[in-house]
C-alpha cells in the first residue's frame, strides 16, 4: 500500500479530465498495475467543473479516494482554488495557465507550468489539449513508463479511427517534448 | 438611444448552467418576457421538471417549485386549485411530460385545468447525457437507441399536441419553435396566448417547443438548429391545434 | 455612425455563435484571443458602426448577454 | 344528540374538515374510499376543493402542490396506494411541508386483500420511501379518534413542518361508532414559506433537489436534528395496567381495544398482565417500553402482521427481557383468542 | 489482458448477461443509468430485449410480466425511481417471481442529489412496500463484485423465487477497476409456475390477490417460512481484522473498503480495531454481528446515511455493547476521515 | 339437434361473482369465443385489471396474471416481448386503463406492443363501489360526483379510442357495445379482428366496450342497457378508428 | 312442435331478464315460484314449443346459463 | 361489560343485512346505550355474503368484536353453516327459512323462524323483507324498547322522504305483529 500512488485530474467539463485519468487508468493496468479509476459524476456536468482521481498501486486497493493526492493535474482556476490546500506534502503540481491567472500558494510542491489552451490552439489542435498535457506529464511524473506508454495506445483507443489515434499520439508525444523541454 | 432588448424582470440575474447554444436558454426568456408583458409576474407560480430545467427556481423570479419527476402538472393542480387567481405554469421536457409524466398531462388536459404547460421538445433526455425519449425521431442516435431508433422495438414518437388536442379539455395546444428569429417570435406569440388562455379561465393550455440539445445530439449549436428544421418540423408540425374562444 | 449598439456581458457568452449566424450585418465574431472565466472565447462586435440596433442577436441569445439600444 | 353515529373513516374526513382541511386529494381504493366519497359530499356544499386524482401518484403530487401553497389538504388511500406514494412522500418530508396522509390499512403483501391489517408498519415508520426521512405516524384505536387524530394530526404538521400519516386498520374505517364532534379550529400559524405570488416580497422556492453534496449533507442533518426533536417531545402512548405487569402486551390500533379486553379477562385468571398501545408509531414511544423493562420480565408484541412493530419494542427493551410475537392478517384476532395466547406465552414463559 | 478496465455499472450489466439475464426493462436516472445503455448496446447484437419503459413503474411491472414466464430479467434504478416501483415490487415478492432490481443509489429524500448514498437502507430491507415481504439484498464493495453479484443474484433469485435486489453507492457504479469476466452461466431450474402457454397442461395463474382473509393469512405464512428459512441459510458477511477486536466497525459497499484502510492506519496507532461487512443487507448477518457482541466492548456503524443500519446492528448486539454511528451523505468519507473518527470514538469510549 | 349456443373451451365452468345483468359476463364469453375459434387457446395469455374482472383468472381458460392496478399493457409488454409468439391480451375497466393506467396504455400503443387491449368501459368505477371514472359522463351521478360530475371541476371524459387513434403505433382501435344481440356480435367480430392484427404482428390492438354496471347506476340490467344506449353511445360513438392494414 | 330448444342451468340463473327481454319469441320468464340457492328466481321457459333455436337469448346472458338447440 | 349484547346479523348481500344492523345500532344509540357497528366488508359484495355484528352496552366498549355473539339474525343457508355453531350458549338464533333449508343442529339455542322472503313478498315489499324480519327480532329480544325505536324512525331515517320512513314503519310494525302471533 506504501507504493499506492493517488493523482488527481480536475478542471472544466469539456476539458477532457475524465479522459486523461481514463488513458493513465489503462496504461497503468497495461503494465499490470492495481488500478481504480474515480470521477466526480454528474452534477459536475453541463459546464461546471470535472475531476477524476486515479489511484495506481502494486498490491491491493483498499480505497479507491483520499483527501491528499499525492499528484494533481489542474485546468483551471476554480479546480486550484479548489484543490491545491489538499496535495500531499511536498506532492505535485501540474497547472493549465492559459486559465488559471494566478500563481501557486503552496511552496513545498513539484510545480509544472504549461499554457494548455494557447498551445493546443497553436498546434491547430484545441480539443487535444489533454493529451498535449497528458504526455508531458507522464514524461514527467515516473508513474508508468513512457515508452510502455506509447506501446498501449492502439490498445486504449480500441475501436477508434486509426488517424484518430494518429492526432493523439501526435498531441501526447508534443506533450512528452514540450516537458523535456521546458519542465 | 432607447434599449430594444435587455434582461426581462422575470428573469434573475443567475447565469444559467445551459450548454452553449442550448435553446433552453431562449424559451427561458421568452416566457419571462410574456409574464412580464402580462404583468403577471406577482401572481405566477412556476413549477420545474426533473430535467434540464430543473434548476428553472433560479432564473425565474418569482415563485418557484421544482417538482418530482413528470408530476408537474398534478402539482399545478393542487396550486392553481386552491389558488384560482394565480398564473400557474409548467416548464417540461419531453422525458418529463411525454413519457414518466404521460397519464398526468393528459389528465390535467382532460380536467381542463385551468393551468400553462410550456413543453419543451428536443427529442432526447439531455440532463441524464442522451437516453432516447419517446419524441426522439425514428433513426435517431441516442445512448439507448445507439443503433438509431427503430420502429420495430420502439414504435413511433409521440406528438403530444395532437394527442392533447383530442381532449375536449384542452383549451389552447400549439407547437413552435426557436430555430430561427422568426420562428422565435412566433413562439413568444404562442406562449402569450396560452397564458392569457388560462388567465381567461378557458381551460388547460399548452405550447409544445422545439428546442435543441447540441450536447447530446453531438451537433454544434448552429448545425443543431439546422437539424431542428430539417428532421423535427417535418414529423412534428408547428401550428396551433386546439384554440377555445372566450 | 451607428444606428444601433450592443453592449456584450462577456463573462457570461458562451460562445455558441447563434447571435453571430443570424446578425444580418453580419458584423459579430469570437474574440479569439480571449477567455473567459468559463472557458470559453467571448463574442464582439468588429464593426460597431455597421449595427443596426435590429436586436436579433438578443432575440437568438440564449444566456442574455446582449443589451442592444437604438436611436 | 350530541354524539353523532359515523364510520370511521366518515369521522376521519369531518375531523379534518373541522382542522381547516381545504382540499382532498385521492384516489379511490377499499377500505379507505368513504374518506374521498364524504369530501366529494361535503366540499361543493362547504367550499373547498375535491379532486379525484387519476392515481395515487397524482393524489400526493397534488397534495405536494397544495401543501406548498400553505393550505391544509390531505390524501387517503390503502396499502398499494400508499406505495405509489412513497416517491412523493419523500419530497413532500424534504421540502419540509405539512399535509395530512391517511392510510386505512389493509392486508398485503401484492394486490393481497382488502381486509384489515398492519403490515404496512415499517413502511409508515422507515423505508416508505428513499432517503433519509420520516413522517409522524398516528394510530387511532376508535372512531373518536380518527376525527381527533386528524385534527391532531394537522396541528402536528404544521408545528414541524412535516407530513403526518394516520394509520387505521380498514375496521376501524368501516365500522360505525357514536362520536362527539369537535369546535373548529380557527388558529392557525403563519407559513411565511409558502408560495402564492411574490407580491411585495421576494419569491418563495419548494425544493428538494441539492446537487451541491454539502448542502445535500445540511438538509440532512437539518432533518435529523428535526427528527430528534420530535422523538424528545412527541413520543405518546396509552398504559392500561401496566404498572404492575410482568406481561406487558404492546398493540396499537383497534388491536389495543381486543387486547384490553382480553387483559381484564386474563387478568381474572390471575395473570398479571398489562398493555402499552404506542400512539406514536413513529416517534415510537420507546421511552415508555424502556421504563416498562425496568420491572415487566416479559413482552409480547401483538401485531396484525407477521411481526413489524416488534423490531422497535425489542430496540427499546435492549435485551433486558424476552420480546415474544403474535400476529394474524386479514382479520382482527377476538378478545378471546388474544387471551388464549397470553395464557400461553405467559405459561411458557413460567410467569 | 484477461482483466478488463470496467465501470461498476457495465460490470453488474455484464454480470446479469453472463447469468443469462435476456430483457432489461428500466427508466433512466443517474447514477444509474450506464447499466440501461449497456443493455441497450448489447441486446440488439446478442439477441434480447431492452425496453426503456416510459417510467419506473412500467420498468417493474414489465419485469412483473418477463419474470413470470419464467426468464431471467431485470431492471436498475436509484432512488426516487426505486421508491415508484415499491408497488411492483411488493407485488413481485408475493407472485414470488425470481427477478433481478438494481439501486445504484444516491442521497436523498426527494430529488436529493445524485451524489453516492446507502440512505435507502431501510426501503431496501424493510417496508420499501407495502405488505409483509423481504427482497434479498447484496451490497457487492468492488467493480468485480458488481459482477459476481448479479449472477450470485439470479442464482438466489431463482432458489427461492425472490426478487433480488443489488444495492450500491452511486459512486461504485460509476468507477472503474480491473474485473475478471466469469464464464456463461448454463444451468437454470425448472421453473414449472410459470405462465407461456398451456398447452399441454392445465393453465398457470400468477395472482397476489387473496380475498380471502383465511388464504391470505396463509400466503403470509408461506412468505414468513420462506424468509425465515433464507434469514437462517443466506446470511454473509465478511471479516476484516474483527476476531481480537475491541471496537467493530459495522460498515458496507464501497464504504466498507474505506473503512478497511483506516483500519490499517489505526491498527498502526495501536487500537485494536475489525470490520464486519455486511454482504447480504437483507437477510443481515445477525449472526455473525451477535458473536462479535460476545467480546467486542464497542460498535461504531457507519454509514453514508443518517443512521439506518444501526437498528440491524442494535438488533444484532441485543444492548451487550454500547453502538455508536457516524455517518455523512452525499459523499463518501476519506479513510483519513474514518480514521479520525474511529480514534475519537475509541477513545471517548475509553479504549 | 345440434347445439348453437354452449360454454366456449377458453372458459372455466366457474360461476362468476359479477352482479345479475352485467355485461362483463357477456364480455369475457366474446373473448373466450374468439380465443377459441381462432385455436389460440394454449396459445393465449390473459391479463387481468384491478376492478371487478380482477377474478377473471378464474374465468378464462388459459393461463392468466392478475395486474396491479392500471399496469397490465407494461405487464403485456414484458410478457410479449420474451414470447413474441404468445398471443397476449389485457382486459381493462376505464378506471383502469383510463385513469391510473393512462401512461401505461398510451405508451403500449406508441411503442406498437404486439397485445390486444379489451377496454370495458362502463363509465364508472365498480368494484370500488360506484366512483367516477375518467370516463363517467357529464351529469352523470357516483359516488365521488354526488351531484352530478360538473365540467368545471372534472372537465370533460376522456375518448381513449380517439386518443389512441392519434398514436402512429396503433393498428386496430375501435369502440363496440353489447346492449343488444346486434352490437354483440359487431362486438365479437371486432374482438376477433383486434386479436387478428395482433397475431399478424401489426401492432397495437385496442377494443373499446361499452359495457353496463346496473349495480352502480342504480338501475335494473334492462334499464342499464337502455341507458348506455342513450347516453354513452352518443358521447362514445361506436366504430372502427384505426385500421392498419397487414 | 319446437323448432329449438333450450336447457338452463337454474343455479347460475341471476335472474337478470336479459334473455327474456331479447327472446323474439318472447316465451321466457322468471320462475317466481322457487330461488335458487343464490337467493334468484330462475329463468324458464313458458312455452317451449315456441322456441326457434335462435340463440338470442343465449347471446344476451352474461352468466352463460343457456345451452341451445336447434334442429 | 357484563351487560355488553352483540347480535350477528349475516346473509346475502343485497338483503339488508348492514341496515338491519345499523337501524339497531341507531336504535340503541338513541336510548343511551354504547353501541358498535362492525360490518364484513368489501370481499363480500356482490351477491356474496354480508354480515355484521352489533355491540351494544351500558359501559365503555373495549372490543366491538367477538368470537361469541349472544344472537344471530340469519338470513340464509350458507350463513347458518357458517355461524350457527358460533353463537354463545342458550344464545338466541333467528333464521329465515325461505332461505334456509335445514333445521339448526343446535338443542341449547332459543330459536325463532319466519320465512321472510314469502312474507315480505305477500305483503308486497320484497325490497323491506329486512325491515319486517327487523320488527319482530325488536319485538323479542329485549335489547331496545319497542315504543322507543318507534319514536326513533324520523331520526334514523332522517332525511328519507316520509312515504319511505312510512312504508319502513309499516314493515316494521307487521314484523312486530308476526312475531307477536308466530313467536
Ligand atoms: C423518478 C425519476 N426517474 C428518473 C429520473 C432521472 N431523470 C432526470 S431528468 C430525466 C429526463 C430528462 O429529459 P427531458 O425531460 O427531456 O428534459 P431535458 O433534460 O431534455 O430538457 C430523467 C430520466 C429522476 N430524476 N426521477
Ligand atoms: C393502486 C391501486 N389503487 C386503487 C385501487 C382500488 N381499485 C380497485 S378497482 C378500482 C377501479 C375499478 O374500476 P374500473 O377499472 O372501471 O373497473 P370496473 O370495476 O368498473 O370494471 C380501484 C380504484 C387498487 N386496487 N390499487
Ligand atoms: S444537455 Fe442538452 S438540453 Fe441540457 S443544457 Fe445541454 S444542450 Fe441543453
Ligand atoms: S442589433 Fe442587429 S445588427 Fe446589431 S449586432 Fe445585433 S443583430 Fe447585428
Ligand atoms: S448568442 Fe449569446 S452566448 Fe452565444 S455567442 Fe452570442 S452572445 Fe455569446
Ligand atoms: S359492480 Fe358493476 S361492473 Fe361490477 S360486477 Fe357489479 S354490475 Fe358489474
Ligand atoms: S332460442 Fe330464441 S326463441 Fe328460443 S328461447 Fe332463446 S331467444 Fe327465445
Ligand atoms: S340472462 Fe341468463 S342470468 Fe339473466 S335471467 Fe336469463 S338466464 Fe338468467
Ligand atoms: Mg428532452
Ligand atoms: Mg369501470
Amino acid at each position: 500500500m506504501s507504493d499506492e500512488q493517488q493523482i488527481l485530474f480536475a478542471g472544466f467539463g469539456g476539458q477532457g479530465i475524465l479522459s486523461m485519468g481514463k488513458f493513465l487508468t489503462y496504461a497503468a493496468m497495461g503494465v499490470g498495475k492495481n488500478v481504480s479509476w474515480l470521477p466526480a459524476y454528474g452534477a459536475e456536468m453541463r459546464g461546471g467543473t470535472a475531476n477524476c482521481l486515479v489511484t495506481i498501486a502494486e498490491g491491493e486497493i483498499f480505497s479507491p479516494l483520499t483527501e491528499n493526492p499525492g499528484a494533481a493535474i489542474i485546468l483551471n482556476r476554480p479546480s486550484l482554488d479548489r484543490f491545491e490546500s489538499k496535495i500531499k506534502p511536498n506532492g505535485t503540481l501540474v497547472m493549465n495557465t492559459s486559465l488559471i491567472d494566478r500563481p501557486p500558494v503552496r511552496q513545498d510542491l513539484r510545480i509544472f507550468q504549461m499554457p494548455v489552451n494557447r498551445i493546443a490552439d497553436e498546434q491547430g489542435s484545441s480539443k487535444l489539449a489533454n493529451m498535449i498535457l497528458l504526455g508531458a506529464c507522464i514524461q514527467k511524473m515516473n508513474i508508468v513508463a513512457l515508452e510502455q506508454t506509447l506501446g498501449l495506445f492502439e490498445l486504449i483507443f480500441a475501436g477508434k479511427k486509426p488517424g484518430v489515434i494518429d492526432k493523439n499520439r501526435k498531441a501526447f508525444l508534443f506533450g512528452v517534448e514540450y516537458a523535456q523541454n521546458n519542465w | 438611444m432607447r434599449v430594444v432588448a435587455q434582461r426581462p424582470q422575470s428573469l434573475t440575474s443567475a447565469r444559467t448552467h445551459y450548454c452553449p447554444g442550448c435553446t433552453h436558454g431562449i424559451i427561458h426568456r421568452l416566457v419571462a418576457e410574456c409574464i412580464d408583458e402580462l404583468g403577471l409576474r406577482e401572481k405566477a407560480i412556476g413549477i420545474c421538471p426533473v430535467g434540464c430545467a430543473v434548476l428553472a427556481y433560479d432564473y425565474f423570479n418569482f415563485d418557484m417549485l421544482e417538482a418530482a419527476h413528470g408530476r408537474a402538472p398534478a402539482i399545478a393542480t393542487g396550486i392553481k386549485r386552491i389558488l384560482p387567481d394565480a398564473c400557474v405554469l409548467t416548464y417540461q421536457g419531453d422525458g418529463d411530460l411525454a413519457s414518466i409524466g404521460m397519464a398526468e398531462i393528459v389528465h390535467a388536459s382532460a380536467r381542463s385545468e385551468k393551468i400553462t404547460v410550456i413543453f419543451v421538445n428536443n427529442a432526447v433526455y439531455g440532463m441524464t447525457g442522451g437516453q432516447m425519449a419517446p419524441t426522439t425521431l425514428l433513426g435517431q442516435v441516442t445512448t439507448t437507441s445507439p443503433y438509431g431508433r427503430k420502429k420495430e422495438e420502439t414504435g413511433f414518437p409521440i406528438r403530444m399536441a395532437e394527442l392533447l388536442a383530442t381532449n375536449e379539455g384542452s383549451a389552447y395546444i400549439s407547437r413552435v419553435a426557436v430555430n430561427t428569429p422568426a420562428n422565435v417570435i412566433k413562439a413568444k406569440k404562442s406562449i402569450k396566448k396560452a397564458l392569457q388562455t388560462q388567465m381567461n379561465g378557458l381551460g388547460f393550455s399548452m405550447v409544445e417547443v422545439l428546442s435543441t440539445c447540441p450536447t447530446n445530439w453531438g451537433m454544434a449549436p448552429l448545425e443543431a438548429l439546422e437539424w431542428l428544421e430539417q428532421n423535427m418540423i417535418p414529423y412534428y408540425p408547428l401550428g396551433e391545434f386546439k384554440v377555445k374562444e372566450a | 455612425m451607428a444606428r444601433g449598439r450592443v453592449i456584450f456581458i462577456e463573462e457570461e457568452c458562451k460562445g455558441c455563435e447563434l447571435c453571430i449566424h443570424f446578425c444580418p450585418k453580419d458584423i459579430l465574431g469570437l474574440d479569439k484571443s480571449r477567455i473567459n472565466s468559463s472557458g470559453y472565447h467571448p463574442v464582439t462586435n468588429l464593426r460597431p458602426d455597421n449595427c443596426t440596433g435590429c436586436g436579433i442577436c438578443a432575440l437568438m441569445c440564449p444566456d442574455l448577454v446582449i443589451r442592444v439600444e437604438r436611436e | 344528540m350530541d354524539r353523532v353515529l359515523m364510520k370511521g373513516n366518515e369521522a376521519l374526513a369531518e375531523g379534518a374538515l373541522i382542522a381547516g382541511c381545504v382540499a382532498f386529494f385521492g384516489y379511490p381504493i377499499t377500505p379507505s374510499s368513504e374518506i374521498a366519497e364524504y369530501m366529494a359530499r361535503k366540499f361543493p356544499v362547504l367550499g373547498g376543493t375535491f379532486v379525484q386524482a387519476e392515481s395515487e401518484l397524482a393524489a400526493i403530487n397534488m397534495v405536494y402542490g397544495g401543501a406548498a401553497t400553505g393550505a391544509r389538504v390531505m390524501t387517503a388511500s390503502s396499502g398499494p396506494g400508499i406505495s405509489l406514494k412513497s416517491e412523493g412522500i419523500s419530497f413532500i418530508a424534504e421540502a419540509e411541508l405539512p399535509c395530512l396522509i391517511v392510510n386505512i390499512s389493509r392486508g398485503g403483501p401484492g394486490l393481497g386483500g382488502i381486509q384489515p391489517a398492519q403490515s404496512d408498519y415499517w413502511q409508515a415508520t422507515r423505508g416508505g420511501g428513499h432517503g433519509d426521512f420520516h413522517t409522524v405516524v398516528l394510530a387511532p384505536s376508535s372512531v373518536q379518534e380518527m376525527m381527533d387524530f386528524a385534527i391532531a394530526g394537522y396541528d402536528l404538521a404544521d408545528k414541524y413542518r412535516t407530513p403526518v400519516m394516520i394509520m387505521a386498520e380498514g375496521t376501524l374505517g368501516q365500522m360505525m361508532e357514536p362520536v362527539s364532534l369537535r369546535s373548529k379550529v380557527t388558529e392557525f400559524i403563519e407559513k411565511p414559506w409558502a408560495i402564492g405570488g411574490c407580491k411585495g416580497r421576494l419569491p418563495n422556492i419548494v425544493n428538494t433537489l441539492h446537487l451541491s453534496p454539502e448542502f445535500l449533507e445540511y438538509r440532512n442533518k437539518v432533518l435529523t436534528e428535526k427528527y430528534e426533536l420530535i422523538k424528545n417531545r412527541e413520543q405518546k402512548a396509552e398504559t392500561f395496567m401496566a404498572e404492575d405487569a410482568d406481561l406487558v402486551v404492546v398493540a396499537f390500533g383497534l388491536m389495543s381495544r381486543i387486547v384490553k379486553k382480553a387483559i381484564m379477562d386474563v387478568r381474572n385468571q390471575g395473570y398479571k398482565v398489562g398493555l402499552i398501545r404506542p400512539i406514536t408509531l413513529w416517534p415510537f414511544p420507546a421511552d415508555e417500553v424502556s421504563r416498562a423493562a425496568e420491572y415487566a420480565r416479559l413482552f409480547l408484541s401483538i401485531e396484525i402482521s407477521m411481526g413489524q412493530m416488534i423490531d422497535d419494542v425489542r430496540l427499546a427493551v435492549k435485551g433486558r427481557a424476552p420480546v415474544e410475537f403474535y400476529g394474524r392478517i386479514g382479520l382482527i384476532p377476538s378478545p378471546e383468542e388474544i387471551a388464549r395466547q397470553i395464557v400461553a406465552v405467559a405459561q411458557k414463559e413460567g410467569l
